[in-house]
């Protein structure tokens, strides 16, 4: 099992090397998906044989000098992520097969970029030791940038220098803390640091807002968020799907595993900020939507808001503590996944919409549903889905976050009241946008565009089905975790 | 003897070597002017190895080498200047830029975190 | 009685010289001279390998030390220049085949600039370190000025040279304080000698302090950093490669040497001093090279800005184990070099024979024309950036930032991050170009890369990549 | 005070006299030969200090040599023999930083040393004295020096000589 | 019988509509079939579980345990719950069918019929729901599934923003259910119904009281309870039987049902039904009165609705829950019977507009009377359905005691009064008079079925459950009084009718002010909506020039550094001499100090 999780690692990275050197374009695109799905089926046997804790683990030395081990292992928290990283991927390199961004350079080398970034996420919600953890952190950072420069719009130089600074910002802080919690802790191993957190409580408070803010860019928490929509206004289809879909959820992974789990007395210390700043992003989050015109801005606006309930819900765990078995934390690990979920299908459809109609303006489109009922059907539905409407992913995180504020009482049951506001505000931008793009009369720039397409249909049918399944069964997620 | 009579006159020599470096436009006087400078140097070790308690003539040795280094420098120095003066007819050091010419302002803007 | 095995690598170095000079009187033959030079500089390389260093072999010693000791640093020293020296030889080829320029004095100048490198290797005492620096330097002068025809270059030549001497005559005459105010020159003695009770105190931290500023000109450090981007765009591109790692490297070592092997008593004004350099430094050359538009001069202001980040560990000397310091310093070095030597050696494969690193825009498009000559330049450049996928530069800011996070050196902490964050703006500026999607065809036939440059830049990279997977050999030898 | 100081201080006087002439000269030929006297006055100074060998050396390297190649230079540049007018910037930045330096070193040594006397140890700078070390504990740089010299030759060669 | 049948009830509609959702929209046939099998099973079972009632029972297993509290999935079945559940499957299936004909020959009746399903289902997971969260699961799909049925029309302009209005609004009255779900819950540490009233004594008095008022908020929304109430008429835009199964069955009896289900939790809030019956009074008249001056129909029907509404939860406010729950179920179906029948005479006019119409008695004979029963039960007429559960809830009011009571009372009174008067404007307008319209095509049987049959319960379900049980209502001398009312207004009414051909004359200057509902929807958009969409703009330029300005500022600022330190160095050669004199110069002279201070 342990050697599984290298695997993890391995099969991507070599796929992407494949892919790159492969000269024709057809076949770097093949190896690439053919990578990411060994990897996707190599995640599913890895609940086989779990117990408490950590279920596999890999543990060998790498750099005694800096005490940093390659330490590798799964459990409840990360597993999820890991499958739907895995999935996305999957999802996105096949979709590279049939959309080859036009007038760009190769669909492969844009396959090889995902599958790099899939190494550094798998990376993250893998690792163990604090160290390596910060190297897959990073790692991530320049394919992704390279994504955005290389396939995206008119002004991708700009968007994708601003998220790479801006994340290396986070970056930079992210390496400062985690040395400073392993010097301090003398380990840098999560697992020992989670199991008997030794710093003192001024120490953890100290490093945990050094971290938080490193995972508050990443995730991103207001007002550290202003990289995203230029991103994802930018990046092509496929980037702002893992974008969304994943990467964001390394901050928010982070905050728990590391903030969380290594330092609970600074979280617990600081929770009441993380809260309110939390609902800060959910309402500025929705209110911005609200007023917003481009519709992959307003989808990347409402990336802002949704994990602003995930850190919601952190906060409140980290207030009751008890990590995994806190509703807080559970309420976010499931808005995590929905979000990723929910929000990966709403920019393939803003994609799909985008590459049709040639435009973002919401102004200039409108009457979907009459010339593509069926794409109008699945964005409805994604809509439906991402304001939180029960029996659908994106309720349980949400309602959740806000019922575990309010078991803390006090003045979290403000928040909490704030924030089922923002959920109505979710509400009326989501329907705002399908009001704007799926009725009324079909607008010029809608009318006469191609239908639905097999590679979308591929793409997408997962993310709905698995949008409807956690809707149903939670448990799917939650029940892992604890 | 009073030590800080050479010692006062190093200080002074250096300190006008210093002035000379920083006045001067005219390459080779530049290089004068390190002599200048390099010769206090060696006023000092002298100094200071006749006066130090220490039998060993190291500042003396030090000095040696310190002429040495300054004599090839010179060599090397003023073939250097020749050359430039051969390319460009002139050894005035305000006209050789550290920066490249001022181009057109840039457009670009980095955002940093 | 001499222990001439300790000395192997020097003798080699200097025969290596000579043995060049009489090559290029014998047979006249460029492609001779440089692989007489080659092979010679990789003979010393590899006695200076084979030569032991536990216990290290001692020379010239008095009762108040030696002056030459041929230990664990003094190998990696030697090591690096020497096999720097043949990469820079090799570099040169195309340049050479034009035969504008006399190949048999280049060689040997050269040679004999890595002669100095490797005696500074185990210089214990100032005489022979301050002596062996010069002979690193002096040579340079002179191939700086090399590029004939061209005015930059002799007025690189000129600003390399005045800026030289000056440090070189502070250092002097702080070594000459030094003296004064504890009549030792070898470093071992200085270290306890120099720790003056009494009226000369301020004399020996004087001294001290002017012998490092002085030294802070080989690395280009700030105050003494401003000769390096004119110097660096006006010399040939091999000598300008050999100034940025060679060079830069044994300026380090110095540093090293004089601060923490003679300034023990004074560490307690050395850290804060080396650390408002560093910082300094770091802040400066980040912040300028984002507005370079010629390559070389970007990266020159870069390799000022890696200055910082190599002495930013010294900063901590008086409050953390100096062992730990010295190795992120010595780490970040030898890693630094390694990417440099190969950013250098992508862009004399990116540029016609001869010719000048150029301004940003001649590379656009060369990704698509050259990729795996654009590749390996962009990987050395985000060596340099310190990011993933080149892991060894991601380690050696590691090295630095935990040094100084174990030592609680906020302040430079703080100048490293700007830096770090700020330096990746610089490297992108280099490396974009190549990829621009919209970018014409450049505006000169991609000439073919010679086989010699191709070496350099292979080994170089596949090396960078191995630092990367397994930093710890690089902690190893800087332990 | 002794003789022997009213002997240093004096030629110290010259010493920093031709100095000054050196950095403050309007005439460029006139600074080689101000320069001339400082060094000869540094000689006597040696002498003074019982730094025979150096002394001798300073005056054969320095008078000998390094000057003369200045005053090559000087010629080779054509300089004028007369006054020329652009040869220097404003003193003031140049003067400050000068007088720093001077009035810092001199007040650092006269702190260290203030005016205590010291008797000159008899023939310690004869050739011998000084020679023995060199050719036993300094010859290592000796050896280096000397490809530093041969390479200072090559390069003004190569320098010197125009591009074939 | 196993009570676990009861699982069914929401689950079989549930799975219909999800299939149909799959299923290719071209395909009518699938379409109807899983619509009308929903709904006729969840009515069957609805059926067998009534008729094999013994006692309350609950049944549920766990969904999902989050940190310390466990979300159930499960049934709570008592007769209250399984009569509203016959309600629901009777007007869903009627609706259905009937759907079938009115829907003739509009290519999206698959996902239609898929929608009304689980419209269905939703509503039936309310009823029966055991834990508070699956609840809140049906209370808010049923939100969104108005929101798309009342968007179905493609041809009317207005129905989008109808729809928007419509799922925004009660969605904003759900925030406040969330939340006083959440009280509820975490006090009690379970959402489990019957838990939380174990616990319910045990809980602090601000709770319950905060909890009470939260979830009347969601009530006010999904019941149109005033201020809430707007969305409703607007809902007017889906096609008719959709506004059938809103105003009958579903939707809006929600709210009136989970208070019932809930009122042990607002017994031990007064003042959440002193509220409640405030709220209740401003609703019961402001409906009525704006149901006078409609001319469409629909309008008509709508507000009449929304004061119907008003008796119920005023019921409920004097602590009637029985008479609530008797009434809302009479109304089902009347109302059931009033849209369908409404949606016949539309289909055979083809407009809304009562001034376009008349004479209709004669064309469309089964309409007309299945529709005078339907409105003489809306006044109240005895004996049918309206007159005994309003008798009901008067009386209630009547005995009740406080300030309350005697509000609902009167409003309760006037009300009769009214409805009385537009039920008969409505009659004449439509049936009688000059006809404008000569050809008028008769609605199919498919829709003539379900109006006929709901005439049945229109005029027998109340004196059916009278029968039933006498307690439920006392006649007494007290009782004629509301009667007496009832018939006044339709004298007031036939009188005006004589007068000018419409009743509605009589307002005058008022009638275009009632029209539009006192203006209640102006003030909406001036104090919410267009404040918030100003807000959102403001916001955002303050996130993308504030927020995002710093950033770019930090970027901008860094480079202009760089800019004037490049410029620093572009200089001479002196300048680096200098860098290293100065400092030296500056190391020595320091030291000097030291040395003088010393």
């Amino acid at each position: 099992m342990s050697a599984l999780l290298t695997a993890l690692l391995v099969v991507p990275f070599a796929g992407a090397i494949l892919a790159g050197v492969l000269r024709s374009e057809r076949a770097g695109t093949y190896a690439a998906t053919g990578a990411a799905l060994v990897t996707f089926l190599l995640t599913l046997p890895l609940p086989i044989g779990r117990g408490e804790g950590m279920w596999h683990e890999a543990d060998t030395a790498w750099v005694p000098g800096l005490g940093l081990r390659y330490h590798l292992g799964v459990d409840g928290i990360s597993y999820p992520l890991i499958v739907l990283t895995a999935l996305l991927t999957l999802l996105c390199c096949a979709y590279t097969i049939w959309h080859a961004p036009a007038g760009r350079p190769s669909g492969a080398r844009l396959a090889a970029l995902l599958l790099v970034i899939e190494v550094g996420l798998l990376g993250v919600f893998l690792s163990l030791d604090l160290v390596l953890f910060f190297i897959a952190f990073e790692v991530v950072l320049l394919p992704m940038y390279a994504v955005i420069a290389g396939w995206g719009g008119e002004a991708r130089q700009r968007a994708a220098r601003k998220f790479a600074l801006y994340t290396l910002f986070g970056s930079v802080l992210l390496l400062i803390g985690v040395l400073g919690v392993g010097i301090s802790a003398g380990t840098f191993d999560i697992v020992a640091l989670t199991q008997n957190p030794s710093l003192a409580r001024s120490t953890q408070i100290g490093f945990f807002i050094v971290l938080a803010i490193a995972f508050a860019v990443k995730a991103p928490l207001w007002p550290l968020h202003t990289w995203l929509p230029d991103a994802h206004t930018e990046a092509p289809t496929v980037g702002s799907v893992i974008l969304a879909g994943v990467l964001l959820k390394m901050g928010t992974y982070g905050i728990i595993r590391v903030g969380l789990g290594v330092l609970p007395e600074g979280a617990r210390a600081v929770a009441p900020a993380l809260g309110i700043l939390a609902v800060a992003a959910i309402i500025i989050g929705s209110l911005v939507c609200l007023a917003q015109k481009e519709l992959k801005r307003l989808i990347a606006y409402s990336s802002v808001g949704h994990m602003g309930f995930v850190l919601l819900g952190v906060a409140a765990g980290a207030v009751s503590g008890g990590l995994a078995q806190s509703m807080g934390v559970q309420a976010a690990l499931l808005g995590n996944i929905a979000h990723g979920v929910i929000t990966g299908l709403l920019f393939f459809l803003a994609g799909a919409i985008k590459d049709r109609t040639h435009t973002g303006s919401l102004d200039d489109l409108g009457g979907l549903r009459e010339t593509a009922p069926a794409m109008a059907g699945v964005l409805g539905f994604a809509a439906l889905a991402s304001l939180g409407l029960p029996g659908l992913a994106g309720f349980w995180g949400e309602a959740f976050a806000v019922v575990a504020a309010v078991q803390l009482g006090g003045g979290w049951i403000a928040l909490a009241a704030i924030a089922a506001f923002g959920a109505a505000l979710t509400a009326a931008y989501l329907l705002r946008l399908l009001r704007r793009v799926t009725h009324g009369p079909a607008a010029s720039s809608v009318t006469g565009i191609a239908g639905v397409t097999a590679a979308e249909r591929l793409a997408w049918s997962p993310l709905v089905l698995l949008a409807l399944v956690l809707g149903l069964v939670p448990a799917l997620v939650s029940g892992v975790a604890q | 003897m009073h030590p800080l009579i050479p010692y006062a006159v190093a200080s002074i020599l250096f300190g006008l070597g210093v002035v000379g470096v920083l006045r001067r436009r005219n390459a080779i006087l530049l290089l004068m002017a390190v002599e200048l400078m390099l010769n206090a140097v060696n006023l000092v070790f002298i100094t200071a190895n006749a006066t130090l308690p220490k039998a060993e003539p190291t500042g003396q040795i030090f000095t040696l080498f310190v002429i040495v280094i300054a004599a090839a420098e010179i060599g090397v120095g003023l073939a250097v200047v020749l050359q430039l003066f051969r390319l460009k007819a002139a050894i005035n050091v305000d006209e050789i830029p550290l920066a490249e010419p001022a181009g057109e302002p840039e457009k670009e803007v980095a955002d940093a975190g | 009685m001499i222990d001439h095995i300790g000395l192997l690598p020097v003798y080699l170095a200097a025969g290596t010289a000579v043995l060049v000079f009489l090559a290029d009187l014998a047979v006249a033959r460029t492609s001779v001279t440089l692989a007489v030079g080659v092979l010679g500089a990789v003979g010393t390389a590899a006695s200076a390998v084979a030569v032991r260093v536990q216990p290290p072999h001692r020379a010239f010693c008095v009762e108040s030390g030696c002056s030459w000791v041929y230990d664990r640093p003094a190998q990696l020293l030697a090591v690096a220049v020497a096999v720097l020296t043949a990469a820079v030889l090799l570099l040169s080829a195309p340049t050479l085949r034009l035969g504008q320029i006399p190949a048999g004095e280049y060689a040997f100048l050269l040679t004999a600039s890595m002669t100095g490198g490797v005696a500074l290797a185990g210089a214990r005492d100032m005489i022979t370190l301050i002596v062996a620096l010069e002979t690193l330097t002096l040579p340079l002068y002179v191939l700086v000025g090399l590029r004939r025809t061209s005015a930059e270059s002799a007025q690189a030549a000129v600003t390399f040279l005045l800026t030289s001497v000056a440090a070189t005559a502070v250092t002097l005459l702080g070594a000459a304080l030094m003296y004064a105010a504890s009549g030792e020159v070898h470093l071992s003695a200085l270290a306890s000698a120099l720790d003056v009770s009494g009226p000369a105190r301020p004399l020996a931290g004087a001294g001290l302090l002017l012998v490092v500023v002085g030294l802070a000109f080989k690395v280009a450090a700030v105050p003494a950093h401003a000769w390096a981007p004119t110097t660096y765009d006006g010399a040939p591109l091999p000598i300008a490669a050999y100034l940025s790692t060679a060079s830069k490297l044994g300026g380090l070592f110095a540093i090293v040497y004089v601060a923490v092997l003679g300034g023990v008593a004074w560490w307690g004004v050395l850290g804060p001093a080396l650390g408002i350099l560093a910082a300094a430094t770091l802040v400066v050359g980040t912040l300028v090279a984002l507005r370079q538009r010629r390559m070389v001069r970007l990266l020159a202001w870069s390799s000022v800005a890696q200055a910082g980040f190599m002495l930013a560990p010294l900063s901590a000397l008086a409050v953390a184990r100096p062992s730990g310091l010295v190795g992120a310093t010595l780490a970040y070095g030898l890693i630094y070099v390694t990417v440099e030597i190969a950013a250098f050696a992508g862009v004399i494969a990116l540029r016609p024979p001869g010719e000048d690193g150029g301004t940003l825009t001649d590379y656009a498009g060369l990704g698509r024309s050259a990729p795996w000559r654009s590749g390996a330049f962009a990987f050395a450049a985000i060596g340099l950036a310190g990011l993933p996928p080149a892991l060894a530069g991601l380690f050696a800011k590691v090295f630095v930032v935990r040094a100084l996070v174990n030592a609680q050196a906020w302040v430079v902490v703080a100048a490293v991050a700007l830096a770090a964050i700020a330096g990746l703006a610089v490297y992108l500026r280099a490396v974009v170009p190549l990829y621009r999607s919209d970018a014409d065809v450049p505006g000169w036939i991609l000439s073919p890369v010679s086989p010699a440059v191709v070496v350099v830049l292979a080994v170089a990279t596949l090396l960078a990549i191995a630092a990367g997977f397994a930093p710890q050999l690089i902690l190893d030898l800087t332990q | 005070m002794t003789g022997l100081d009213f002997l240093l201080a004096g030629i110290g006087l010259v010493v920093v006299g031709a100095g000054w002439a050196v950095v403050a000269t309007n005439q460029v030929v006139r600074a080689g030969l101000w320069l001339v006297v400082c060094l000869g006055a540094l000689a006597a100074e040696f002498l003074l200090l019982t730094a025979e060998l150096v002394a001798w050396t300073q005056v054969l390297i320095y008078l000998g040599a390094v000057v003369v190649l200045l005053l090559f230079a000087v010629m080779l540049t054509r300089a004028p023999i007369g006054p020329s007018p652009d040869l220097d910037r404003k003193i003031g930045p140049a003067g400050i930083v000068g007088v720093g330096v001077g009035l810092g070193l001199g007040t650092l040594f006269s702190v260290a040393y203030g005016w205590t006397r010291y008797d000159l140890p008899a023939q310690h700078g004869s050739a011998e004295v000084v020679g023995g070390p060199i050719f036993t504990t300094w010859v290592l740089p000796f050896e280096v020096v000397s490809v530093l010299l041969l390479s200072a030759l090559v390069g003004a060669v190569v320098v010197s000589r125009g591009s074939k | 019988m196993p009570v676990e049948l009861a699982y069914l009830l929401p689950i079989v509609p549930a799975a219909c509509g999800l299939l149909g959702l799959l299923m290719p929209r071209s395909n009518r046939r699938i379409g109807a079939a899983l619509g009308v099998t929903g709904a006729s099973v969840a009515l069957a079972v609805a059926v067998v579980l009534l008729a094999t009632f013994q006692e309350t029972v609950e049944k549920y297993f766990t969904w999902v345990r989050l940190g310390s509290i466990d979300v159930t999935f499960g049934v709570l079945i008592d007769r209250r719950a399984l009569f509203v559940a016959l309600a629901v499957g009777v007007v869903a299936l009627a609706v259905q069918v009937y759907s079938i004909g009115y829907l003739a020959g509009d290519e999206h009746y698959g996902p239609y019929a898929a929608q009304v399903s689980i419209f269905t289902a939703a509503m039936l997971a309310v009823v029966v729901g055991n834990d508070l969260i699956l609840v809140l699961a049906g209370w808010e799909v049923m939100g969104a599934c108005s929101y798309l049925l009342i968007a179905h029309d493609r041809t009317l302009p207005e129905a989008p923003a109808a729809a928007v209005k419509a799922f925004l609004v009660t969605r904003v009255g759900d925030v406040g259910f969330l939340l006083g779900i959440a009280l509820l819950g975490v006090a009690a540490g379970s959402f489990r119904i019957s838990e939380i009233f174990v616990a319910l004594p045990g809980m602090s008095g601000t709770t319950v009281t905060a909890a009470a008022l939260l979830l009347l908020a969601g009530v006010a929304g999904k019941s149109a309870q005033f201020p809430l109430h707007t969305w409703l008429p607007d809902a007017m835009a889906g096609p008719t039987p959709i506004s059938a199964l809103i105003h009958a069955a579903t939707m809006v009896a929600a709210g009136v049902y989970v208070v019932a289900r809930l009122f042990p939790v607002f017994q031990a809030a007064p003042v959440a039904l002193t509220v409640l019956g405030v709220m209740a009074a401003i609703t019961l008249l402001l409906g009525a009165l704006a149901a006078t001056a409609q001319d469409d129909i629909k309008r008509v029907l709508a507000w009449s609705t929304v004061s119907q509404l008003g008796y119920m939860t005023g019921a409920l406010a004097v602590g009637a829950t029985t008479p609530a729950i008797f009434h809302l179920l009479t109304h089902a179906a009347f109302k059931a019977l009033l849209f369908l029948a409404a949606g016949c005479v539309i289909h055979a006019v083809g407009t809304n507009l009562m001034s376009r119409m008349g004479g209709l008695r004669r064309t469309l004979p089964v309409t007309f009377w299945s529709m005078t029963i339907g409105l003489a039960a809306l006044a109240g007429v005895p004996p049918l359905a309206g007159f005994w559960s309003k008798e009901a809830i008067l009386l209630a009011a009547e005995h009740g005691t406080g300030g309350t009571a005697v509000l609902v009372y009167v409003a309760g009174l006037a009300g009769t009064f009214i409805t009385a008067w537009y039920a008969t404007r409505l009659w004449l307008k439509v049936f009688f008079g000059p006809g404008y319209n000569d050809h008028v095509h008769a609605p199919g049987s498919v829709m003539q079925a379900p109006v006929a049959l709901l005439a049945v319960p229109s005029a027998g379900l109340g004196l059916g459950i009278y029968l039933a049980d006498q307690e439920i209502v006392e006649l007494d001398a007290v009782a004629l009084l509301p009667v007496g009312l009832m018939l006044l207004g339709i004298l007031a009414a036939w009188w005006g009718w004589r007068r000018s051909g419409d009743p509605a004359a009589v307002l005058g200057r008022m009638q275009p002010f009632l029209a539009a509902a006192f203006r209640l929807d102006d003030v909406q958009d001036a104090l919410v909506v267009r404040p918030f969409t100003r807000l959102a703009a403001l916001t955002r330029v303050a996130d993308e020039s504030g927020v995002d300005g710093v950033v770019t500022g930090v970027g901008t600022g860094t480079v202009a550094l760089g800019g004037s330190l490049t410029r620093w160095h572009r200089s001479g050669v002196p300048r680096a001499l200098a860098g290293v004199l100065v400092v030296a110069a500056a190391s020595v002279v320091i030291f000097a100090l030291n040395g003088l201070l010393r």
